[in-house]
């Protein structure tokens, strides 16, 4: 398994935000979660990505315990976090954004060589043009290109959600981590979306989204959880959760179910 | 943008020279002052600079004087060293390079400690006439034949802080508890009066403050428990009168022995303190009445500045400055020139002169003049005793 | 512009001294220049990564002690007492910068607590007087040499300083600029304007924070290494709160975001003062009359004028 | 011994209201208007100041003079708000510049006008009180309890009436507050007026305490930036803590220790509570 949550718990004070949450994610899947507002989904992601720390717990990450790594640690291993709102640089041009999202690449590449680049520049010439190549790619891929010399704070709404996508993409992320990627975006943009996460899978990228939006996430996703009060109500193939009576009511209330 | 920041300075520079070379056509004498007129401890500088001024527009006024047959006016640059070495080896080396060939001042002594280097330079070019307390290691070295204490000296057979100390050891002090600012003078007062009072046989405790500290409580209340026979607070005025309130207030002692700051405390607390012992180069509200020179001076000073006269400040500082200036004159006429400052020192050195104070140097160019113990008693008693150095 | 105008600059500097005349004019210049140079070391931890550090007249001070009394009092050479001197300053940034940033001090609270270890520092140096010499202040007499092909020459005389102080200067620009461009400037500009997506995009917070403030306070103790050896006198009032907010004022004057701002700060206010010719009360006022302008006219500086928003790379 | 030890904490704690007061200015301001105003020290001075003048000059009572002083320095407030930290809003450093050069001005106007001679005012209350063998100077206790009393009258201003509310929400959230009708401008306004105006209450107070000099602002302001650091900035009563906290470290410290260090206590003892409460003593987190 390329990751695994075992009995996952985080508790704030007196309320319990997500309640021994067990479940795992496979190589190239794309697997959904979702539930209601307050239902523990956000909660679980920055559990994931290290900005919370659970309560108690396990998170294995290719067998090996990540629980109480730092944030950029685990960044580091390939799973990178999106924000469900934008999290941008203002006063930065996309392509600025996109220049401090390639550090990990940079790291990877050239390591402690990288101090090499403070004496000679050219030292790390290589890299950052194959950094660039893949900037281009990625600002392609998220029909971002044309707005690349735009602020961060002129894009619209939309934009901003791909810029954040586009900077994940730039930290070459074996698990992609997005928190309601869909939400507020134009019925089109959503569209687009889907393509852009469906080339994403193509590129070998294991993707984990969460949405409320029940359509996006059934067109996507392959397998998903659906939680509530932060337990998982119903887990499998999409479809059959989707189908779930129980998620349906906590869903659509009872007087639909 | 540094270009024409350097076309500024280099503006300024020229006008400057510019400004000089007119005042040379009229026969000046260039007297710049080095002295910190504002920040934290400026009272010192401040009325020097005052006194200087007053003394300088006096001998202007009056159509200059008369040196060799020629007359000169003053030309006074007074700069504000802000109490800043930087700011104030700046102001010297500029003083230096427009050949000025006396200069007063500095009262502090971090100030003189950091344009000394400038000066030995400068050495036989011009004279340094500054109270300093720092500047009496270098007096009379090699080296340092342009410097001129005009402060008289705490330590020594004749120094004033030594008759002091035997002074209150009549009175049958065994016990003193020093309480001084942590600063440049606070430092080298401590290590004079650690000597003089080791000398005297009386038992010296040394605590220390940062400057700008009000509230003393503390520190009085842990000297109390070692029961001094007297207190010897800090050397400038606005802490003499925290403390001695305080140590009143708190009942942590009564008795004030100090040798730099007036008496303005001491006849506030009147009633309250058992003795207030001051060092005081001159008691003006005494010596208003029976000199005239004095009263001139406060009548002069009055209505050159248009305020009352600060009695409590004027003896620290503003009167000596002012004398000097007359003496620095008379130096000149008796050397016979403005420009040989080895001359006009040797003069100096050589003379007694008596204006609001008698004044005289010893060999090694450091002042001595005559000054007052002032004893202030509960109630306000007043017995001032005048001892006269140059007398001798 | 914002290329050109450094290079121009640092290049006429150069020739300066062919128009310059005064002892006083090479001495202000030459202070701008020393100050200048502390001036950009602090915009690096400052403008570039958004932490007001109130230590930088600590590190400053700490070197140029180390420095005199290694000389004067144990004998070394100046150019052997440079290295434990940065050494040590780099450490103590170290320590303080390691306990500031592991106990997530932010903006305000980071000042403050800066501020308060470089005051515990000067009262250290105050009181320490067996070797510091306390508020007297030190002389410092040594002259060091300097090794030349075409000979040795002792670091003395007006002009001789003016080109060491500017070469201090270079030294820290060219350093503080390599750094910037490099991949570390990314990390700074990520911890400065959005600390949580910079971490989750891979970036270390923790060791990014400490190198820029650990590099900033050693690069202000390489120019307080020259410093005392310059005027021949050193003193506590180096280390005071003051000296670091006259930097602050010097960095906000010239402007924040750029390499070069800082320089025209810290040569004009260190001019400023000179340049005023009024009564002691006046000139003051005076010159809290110009910063108040300067800054409200030009909030982002005067060369923020000039400048174009500062970009990541 | 003992009694030397309880003196100097009633001491201290009254030394750190004074603090306090300050303190309280600071955090107000730095709530509301996102600037640390260092001027308050100046601005503290300039209320000593005028004390001085209307109690020795004009032979004015006690109270009226504190109380003039208080009005006259809240005017030089406003000024300075309308004319110069209006256009710093939340920009901590341009702010900090601004007070930087106020101050300048500020010290060197007083020096030109009154001199650099100390002004120590007649004594307002002379004497102390003999408490179980501990001597406290009437003056100071009532200094004191004058602090206690307006410090606690912010504090229920800031939580009993509309302004303070208001002023309470903007701290804690901008836009909310702004879209509950909040007069942003001028509710900064009147914040960092009141702030000036407690700075020149504290000179007022200090006046009857200590001697006067142009550059008194700059050791307290200091202190008040720790105290507010301390307890949490933003928290009223914990300004006054903070300031108490403060000024009992150093009294005690100064019994024990040299006085040479007296300004360190305090600030070791900041240091420590903010590495194991980031957020201040009383701040939330």
């Amino acid at each position: 398994m390329l990751f695994e949550a075992r009995g996952l718990t985080k508790r704030f004070g007196g309320l319990t935000a997500v309640s021994d949450v067990t479940f795992d994610i496979g190589e190239g899947e794309i697997v959904g979660i979702f539930g209601p507002n307050g239902s523990g989904k956000t909660t679980t992601l920055s559990l994931i990505a290290g900005m919370l720390a659970p309560t108690s717990g396990e998170l294995l990450w290719n067998g090996q315990r990540i629980v109480g790594r730092r944030p950029f640690e685990i960044a580091g291993m390939g799973i990178i976090k999106t924000f469900q709102n934008p999290q941008l640089f203002p006063e930065l041009t996309v392509l600025d954004h996109m220049c401090i999202a390639s550090h990990l690449g940079f790291k990877r590449a050239l390591g402690m060589n990288r101090v090499k680049t403070l004496f000679w520049p050219y030292a790390g010439r290589a890299v950052e043009r194959g950094a660039e190549k893949k900037m281009d790619e990625m600002l392609a891929l998220c029909r971002l290109t044309e707005v690349s010399e735009e602020k961060a704070a002129a894009l619209s709404y939309g934009a901003e959600k791909m810029l954040g996508v586009a900077m994940a993409m730039m930290c070459d992320p074996k698990l992609l981590l997005l928190d309601e990627p869909a939400s507020g975006l134009g019925q089109e943009e959503i569209v687009n979306l889907e393509t852009v996460l469906r080339d994403l899978r193509a590129h070998g990228v294991t993707l984990c989204i969460i949405d409320h939006k029940v359509s996006f996430l059934g067109r996507l996703a392959d397998r998903s959880i659906a939680l509530a009060h932060g337990v998982v109500i119903a887990q499998g193939s999409t479809r059959d959760v989707l189908a779930n009576p129980d998620v349906v009511e906590a869903y659509l209330g009872r007087k639909h179910a | 943008m540094s270009l024409c920041h350097l076309g500024r300075l280099l503006a300024g520079a020229a006008a400057l020279t510019i400004g000089l070379s007119t005042a040379q056509a009229q026969e000046m004498v260039k007297l710049g002052e080095l002295e910190a007129q504002t920040g934290a401890i400026n009272t010192y500088g401040w009325m020097s600079s005052q006194g200087t001024r007053l003394a300088v527009e006096e001998i202007n006024n009056a159509g200059g004087f008369e040196v060799a047959g020629k007359k000169y006016k003053f030309d006074l640059q007074q700069v504000d060293t802000r109490g800043e070495p930087r700011e104030a080896t700046v102001q010297f080396r500029k003083m230096m390079e427009d050949k000025v060939p006396f200069v007063f001042g500095p009262f502090l002594s971090n100030i003189f400690n950091a344009v000394r280097p400038i000066a030995e330079q400068n050495d036989g070019k011009f004279l340094l006439m500054g109270g300093a307390t720092s500047e009496h290691d270098y007096l009379g070295k090699p080296g340092s034949s342009y410097l001129i204490r005009t402060w008289n000296w705490d330590a020594g057979p004749d120094g004033f802080g030594t008759l002091m100390v035997q002074y209150i050891k009549k009175l049958g002090a065994k016990k003193v508890a020093m309480l001084f600012q942590n600063d440049a003078f606070g430092k080298v007062a401590v290590d004079i009066y650690k000597k003089i009072f080791a000398d005297a046989g009386i038992e010296l405790s040394v605590d220390m403050f940062e400057p700008g500290t009000k509230d003393f409580t503390s520190s009085l209340a842990k000297i109390a428990a070692s029961k001094p026979d007297y207190l010897f607070p800090g050397y400038t005025d606005a802490i003499l009168y925290d403390i001695v309130r305080q140590s009143l207030e708190g009942g942590y002692g009564a008795k004030f022995f100090i040798v730099r700051g007036s008496i303005g405390p001491a006849l506030k607390n009147k009633d309250q303190i058992d003795e207030y012992i001051a060092y005081v180069p001159k008691y003006f509200e005494q010596a208003e009445s029976t000199e005239p020179a004095v009263k001139k001076f406060i009548e002069s000073y009055k209505s050159f500045y248009k305020r009352d006269f600060p009695y409590d400040q004027a003896p620290l500082c503003s009167s000596s400055c002012y004398d000097h200036v007359y003496m620095l004159v008379e130096a000149m006429k008796k050397a016979g020139t403005v420009t040989d400052v080895a001359k006009i020192r040797e003069a100096l050195l050589g003379m007694r002169y008596s204006g609001l104070w008698n004044i005289k140097f010893d060999s090694t160019g450091e002042q001595v003049f005559s000054f007052n113990i002032v004893r202030v008693k509960k109630g306000g008693g007043i017995e001032v005793q005048s001892l006269d150095p140059t007398a001798k | 512009m914002t290329r050109i105008i450094p290079i121009v600059a640092f290049a006429s500097a150069v020739v300066a001294p062919l128009l310059i005349r005064s002892d006083s004019t090479f001495a202000i210049i030459t202070f701008g220049f020393l100050l200048a140079a502390l001036a950009v070391s602090f915009n690096l931890i400052f403008g570039f990564t958004g932490q007001l550090s109130f230590f930088h007249a600590a590190a400053f001070g700490v070197a140029a002690y180390m420095t005199a009394i290694l000389v004067s009092d144990y004998g070394w050479s100046f150019w052997a007492a440079i290295v434990p001197a940065l050494l040590a300053v780099g450490l103590l940034a170290l320590a303080v910068g390691a306990i500031c940033f592991r106990f997530k001090l932010r903006e305000f609270y980071f000042a403050v607590v800066t501020m308060a270890f470089s005051e515990m520092i000067r009262l250290v140096v105050v009181n320490w007087n067996s070797v510091t010499n306390g508020t007297l202040g030190m002389t410092v007499t040594a002259q060091p040499t300097l090794w030349l092909p075409t000979g040795s020459i002792s670091l003395t005389g007006a002009r001789t300083w003016y080109y060491v102080a500017l070469l201090i200067l270079v030294a820290t620009y060219i350093i503080c600029h390599r750094v910037l461009a490099s991949w570390i400037g990314r990390c700074f500009a990520a911890i400065r304007l959005n600390e949580q997506l910079g971490e989750t995009l891979g970036v270390n917070i923790f060791m990014y924070k400490l190198l820029s403030f650990v590099l900033g306070s050693t690069l202000a103790g390489l120019t307080g290494c020259f410093y005392g050896f310059y005027t021949g006198f050193i003193e506590p009032q180096y280390l005071s709160i003051t000296q670091s907010l006259d930097i602050v004022a010097m960095v906000l004057l010239g402007g924040v975001n750029s390499l070069f701002g800082p320089v025209i700060g810290g040569m004009l206010l260190t001019a400023l003062p000179h340049a005023i010719n009024l009564t002691a009360e006046l000139r003051i006022i005076l010159y809290g009359a110009i910063l108040i302008f300067v800054i409200i006219v030009m909030p982002s500086g005067i060369f923020g004028l000039f400048s174009r928003p500062r970009h990541a790379v | 011994m003992i009694q030397l030890v309880i003196g100097q904490l009633l001491n201290g704690a009254i030394v750190g209201a004074l603090y306090g007061i300050v303190a309280l200015g600071i955090t107000l301001t730095f709530g509301i208007t996102g600037i640390v105003n260092f001027a308050l020290g100046a601005f503290m001075m300039l209320g000593a100041y005028f004390t001085w003048y209307g109690y020795e000059m004009m032979r004015l009572p006690y109270p009226v003079a504190v109380i003039g002083a208080v009005v006259l320095v809240g005017l030089f407030g406003l000024f300075a708000d309308r004319g110069l930290f209006r256009f710093t809003r939340n920009n901590l450093v341009n702010g900090l510049l601004v007070s930087i050069g106020l101050i300048s001005i500020i010290e060197a106007s007083v020096l030109l006008i009154w001199t650099s001679t100390p002004k120590d005012l007649t004594y307002v209350l002379p004497g102390s009180l003999r408490i179980g063998g501990i001597l406290l100077p009437k003056i100071k206790l009532a200094v004191f309890a004058v602090l206690l009393l307006v410090i606690g009258a912010t504090y229920l201003a800031l939580t009993r009436t509309w302004v303070g509310r208001a002023a309470f929400a903007y701290s804690q959230n901008p836009e909310a507050a702004a879209l509950m009708g909040v007069k942003t401008d001028r509710l900064q306004t009147v914040v960092t007026v009141y702030s000036t105006a407690l700075g020149g209450l504290g000179g007022a107070l200090y006046a009857s305490l200590y001697s006067l000099e142009p550059t008194l602002g700059a050791y307290y302001v200091l202190k008040a930036v720790e105290s507010a650091i301390l307890a949490g900035i933003g928290n009223t009563i914990g300004a006054l803590v903070g300031g108490i906290i403060i000024g009992i470290t150093e009294g005690i410290g100064s019994v024990f220790l040299p006085t040479a260090f007296r300004d360190g206590y305090g600030m070791v003892f900041l240091v420590l509570i903010l590495l194991f409460k980031p957020s201040g003593l009383l701040g939330s987190k």
